[in-house]
């Protein structure tokens, strides 16, 4: 048993939040019928996904017949970013993402590009940021469609999305962004912005796994990736996930709350502290990613000479959750992407560590935090060749 | 992922640390792949006498490294060249597919010591002939 | 009110069991972790999917390599065939289904068909039920897939899923089966049947929405229909809707158990009590599909002139959920396409009425069931111009 | 999906039924489409005394079928004429938009009972004159 448990790896899944659970709850084996049923348990349900769609839209700032619910935030993606290549291919073949893009959208344009599309990857600053002149000499006039990031789920980058979608709006080119680390986090409006699609999640956001959303603006078509009985405006067929769809109008309404009552500013707050802890009082450790365009809740660092899973498993004996690079990618010993990307060697990279707080996270969790890692930096560092400043 | 025995190595890694006046030290891996293991040894009478290891890697990598040490440990230099990665396996209890090189690591690190020791000696010999 | 609630559209969804509930609720708030972390929340995680796993493997008869999840039964459907299309598009361009699948599959099957796939649509008999002369005559040297399902979700007809997949194994050609409305309600063994593909869907057998198995038998490749992190073995990215997949696993458990210890055979009883009263009580009153090859729980009629809508909303005010035609279909007024497919006329075609018995309908639900139906019948005539026999 | 309105009429429709001796009727729609309306209408002075019908379909063209006899029942025919499947849809307090038709077949079943009655009317006159 260790002193403490500190989950800190809110990027990879949160926790469903006790009023969500509750307003999930009846959907199970009370209100269970199909929301395409006639009857009372059909209707019943039906009522309950329109009020989510209704409470999901509102957070992003959408009408809820542009909202519609998948089987999770990579469905979403792919669903998005194939939907539209689909639709458009007769316009053009050419498509353009970043290099720091989540699996779900950069493994889409892969296997765009085995389909016969021309795919661009912008490259992106030491930040992980994207430069719009880059952007703006790689659209050309066959080109179709844009997707970038909100913000980037292993370095906490916020990308700068509305500059982007003037720029695509401008000329005229479909712009699907993955808002899915950004959606309830940070306070946005989808029309304001002037984006054509957004990814959502609910997981991320305090809602449960295994349901995802995507905003698809008025009058964008795109085909559907699960044919079938023609749910969801006929762009995701299946029987709808009631109890998930419920639980994610539910996070939502939490997350407008959140948003409101500047539990964001102590997220803040408490980031920075961890921030300032860690990069003062550990040598050779660096944050990832931008200082301030970044996730209130997302710190991540490089910590010299040192592999990220040797980290990861202290951490872990001492009670705490965290991550080294994407939860996806964390089974493999490849150095992330985003990061060489970003222009950070590989040695380094192997070195990289992620902390994202959730809601309940207290000052007392990052005290926790930063004191063992850097016993546990130390501790490794004894054992590292590649460790040099010794006492 | 990993067995017990991983786990306990990798917490409570032994004869770790650099060594001061190795007879012979061995370095394989490289950072770029994100494993580096450096293994020292003191040699008595054709006897690894003392020996200890710096691994920059992972956990696998640390248990890998701290297991062999002991296995090669107050060995004869033929013996413990004899130990092979499948033997470090075994005695891990196993590892995770993809961590098998790991323990190839570990094999090869003390071949490098032991290569590096015998180099000096025929270099002294050498100079002393 | 109404004297009772019953619901009799098990066939659309079911509810949750209590003892299914009761495994997921602890992956919602306590064990919340994303089954790809390597830290203690995200091993308990991957833990309890594994176990979920085994037991829905179980309950084919298959090993738990060979099951992968998906956000539901529309979603496995399209993955099985597209997927298995787009892997063998280079040995054939045939693909074989019926007249009477789902629309997952049905649709799925047309969108194959633009994208250059030649499709044969078998048809049915009276019952609803394929011929295996038509199969036979059907298979050329190019077919790399047929589509059949186990059992219909409108008629409740049983194929001969064993003789389909001798004949198929014979010539090399793959075989999927749509099993969302057999898996957990008749006993079989994929492994005996020697089908390649079986999709299965948790709702349908007393676990959550929003959550599918597809069984690909060791060896078979498929490519996948979302890419991303390279979760269920590449081929359904994103985080596993873990509660949903442990609710699953739970279902399977349950129906294990309810196949061993005679429910089916007192399901099957009162199926028999419900078809008998409808058929002697009411007056040109017809059972559709196989009256013993069929679904345990599945009782569908036709009604001569009376249209399926009006009498749904009787019985709905009476207490009583039942369908008409695929749930997914019932808020359209075209007729359903398996009824005409068996020959059925469009205008009795209208008068289509499902009851689908659940573990928890008693006698006297029947009896309830029966008698309401009856007086609708006779009101709903009274108003009907195609009713001649007036007393 | 329905209005209160729409569940409260098909529930418990009004002139629902077929009658003897109408002076006309008229049979709209057809089955194959699953929707068939049977209006029967006694006259008396150009004016409609009494009406009833039958339908063969959903619960919207039950409702609707109710409705329109309500609205015409003792207007002159002329005035029964005027009425418009709009007229109904808003007495209903609205119809989902697939099953606007239903409303259409209400119009249209009224005109198709007066039209049969004029004809006979016609033929009546023709017949004594
Ligand atoms: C035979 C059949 N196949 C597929 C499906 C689709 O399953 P789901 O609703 O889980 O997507 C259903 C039910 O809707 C079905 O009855
Ligand atoms: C930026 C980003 N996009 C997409 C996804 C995929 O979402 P999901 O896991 O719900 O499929 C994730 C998280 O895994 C993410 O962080």
């Amino acid at each position: 048993m260790t002193e403490r448990y500190v989950y800190m790896d809110h990027s990879a899944t949160t926790a469903v939040d006790r009023s969500v659970l509750e307003a999930m709850l009846p959907f199970f084996s009370e209100h269970y019928g199909n929301p395409n049923s006639l009857h009372l348990w059909g209707r019943t349900a039906r009522k309950a996904v329109n009020q989510a769609r209704e409470k999901v839209a509102s957070l992003i700032g959408a009408d809820a017949s542009e909202v519609i619910f998948t089987g999770g935030g990579s469905e979403a993606d792919n669903l998005a970013i194939k939907g539209a290549a689909s639709t458009r291919k007769d316009k053009g073949k050419h498509v353009i993402t970043t290099a720091v893009e989540h699996h779900a959208v950069i493994d889409t344009f892969k296997w765009l590009e085995k389909e016969g599309f021309e795919v661009t990857i912008l490259p992106v600053d030491e930040k992980g940021m994207v430069r719009i002149p880059d952007l703006e000499s790689a659209l050309r006039q066959d080109t179709i469609l844009v997707s970038i990031m909100y913000a980037n789920n292993e370095v906490g980058t916020i990308q700068p999305v509305a500059e982007v979608a003037k720029m695509c709006s401008d000329r005229g080119v479909l712009f699907h962004v993955d808002g899915v680390q950004a959606a309830g986090h940070i306070p946005f409006n989808v029309r304001d912005l002037g984006i054509d699609m957004l990814t959502m999640s609910a997981h991320k956001m305090y809602g449960p796994k295994g349901v995802g959303g995507l905003y698809i603006r008025k009058g964008v078509k795109i085909d559907p990736l699960v044919h079938g009985g023609g749910q969801e405006r006929g762009l995701r067929s299946g029987t709808e996930n009631t109890a998930g769809i419920i639980g994610f109008g539910a996070s939502a309404e939490l997350a407008v709350k959140r948003l409101a009552d500047g539990s964001i500013r102590e997220e803040i707050r408490l980031r920075d502290l961890l921030i300032d802890s860690v990069t003062s009082s550990i040598e050779d450790a660096y944050l990832t990613g931008h200082r301030t365009e970044r996730l209130p809740f997302h710190a991540s660092f490089l910590i010299g000479s040192l592999e990220g899973e040797s980290m990861l498993l202290r951490l872990d004996a001492a009670g705490i959750g965290a991550s080294s690079g994407s939860a996806c990618t964390s089974g493999s010993l490849e150095p992330s992407y985003v990061l060489l990307a970003m222009g950070i060697s590989h040695e380094l990279a192997h070195g990289s560590l992620r902390f994202s707080l959730g809601k309940d996270t207290s000052e007392e969790d990052i005290v926790y935090v930063a004191e063992n890692l850097k016993k546990i930096v130390s501790d490794l560092r004894a054992l590292s060749p590649l460790w040099k400043n010794r006492g | 992922m990993y067995t017990e025995k991983v786990m306990e190595l990798f917490m409570n890694p032994r004869n770790a640390g650099r060594m001061e006046d190795p007879d012979g030290v061995g370095e394989v891996g490289n950072s770029r792949c994100g494993d580096i293991m450096k293994i020292y040894i003191k040699v008595k009478d054709e006897r690894i006498e003392d020996i200890s290891f710096e691994t920059f890697g992972c956990a696998s990598a640390i248990a890998s490294s701290s297991m062999v040490t002991e296995m090669v440990k107050g060995l004869t230099l033929d013996e413990a060249l004899a130990i092979s990665n499948k033997d470090v396996v075994n005695a891990l209890g196993g590892l995770p597919p993809q961590k098998i090189h790991c323990s190839l690591l570990a094999e090869e690190g003390i071949q490098a010591a032991i290569e590096d020791y015998r180099s000096k000696q025929k270099a002294r010999a050498e100079a002393t002939a």
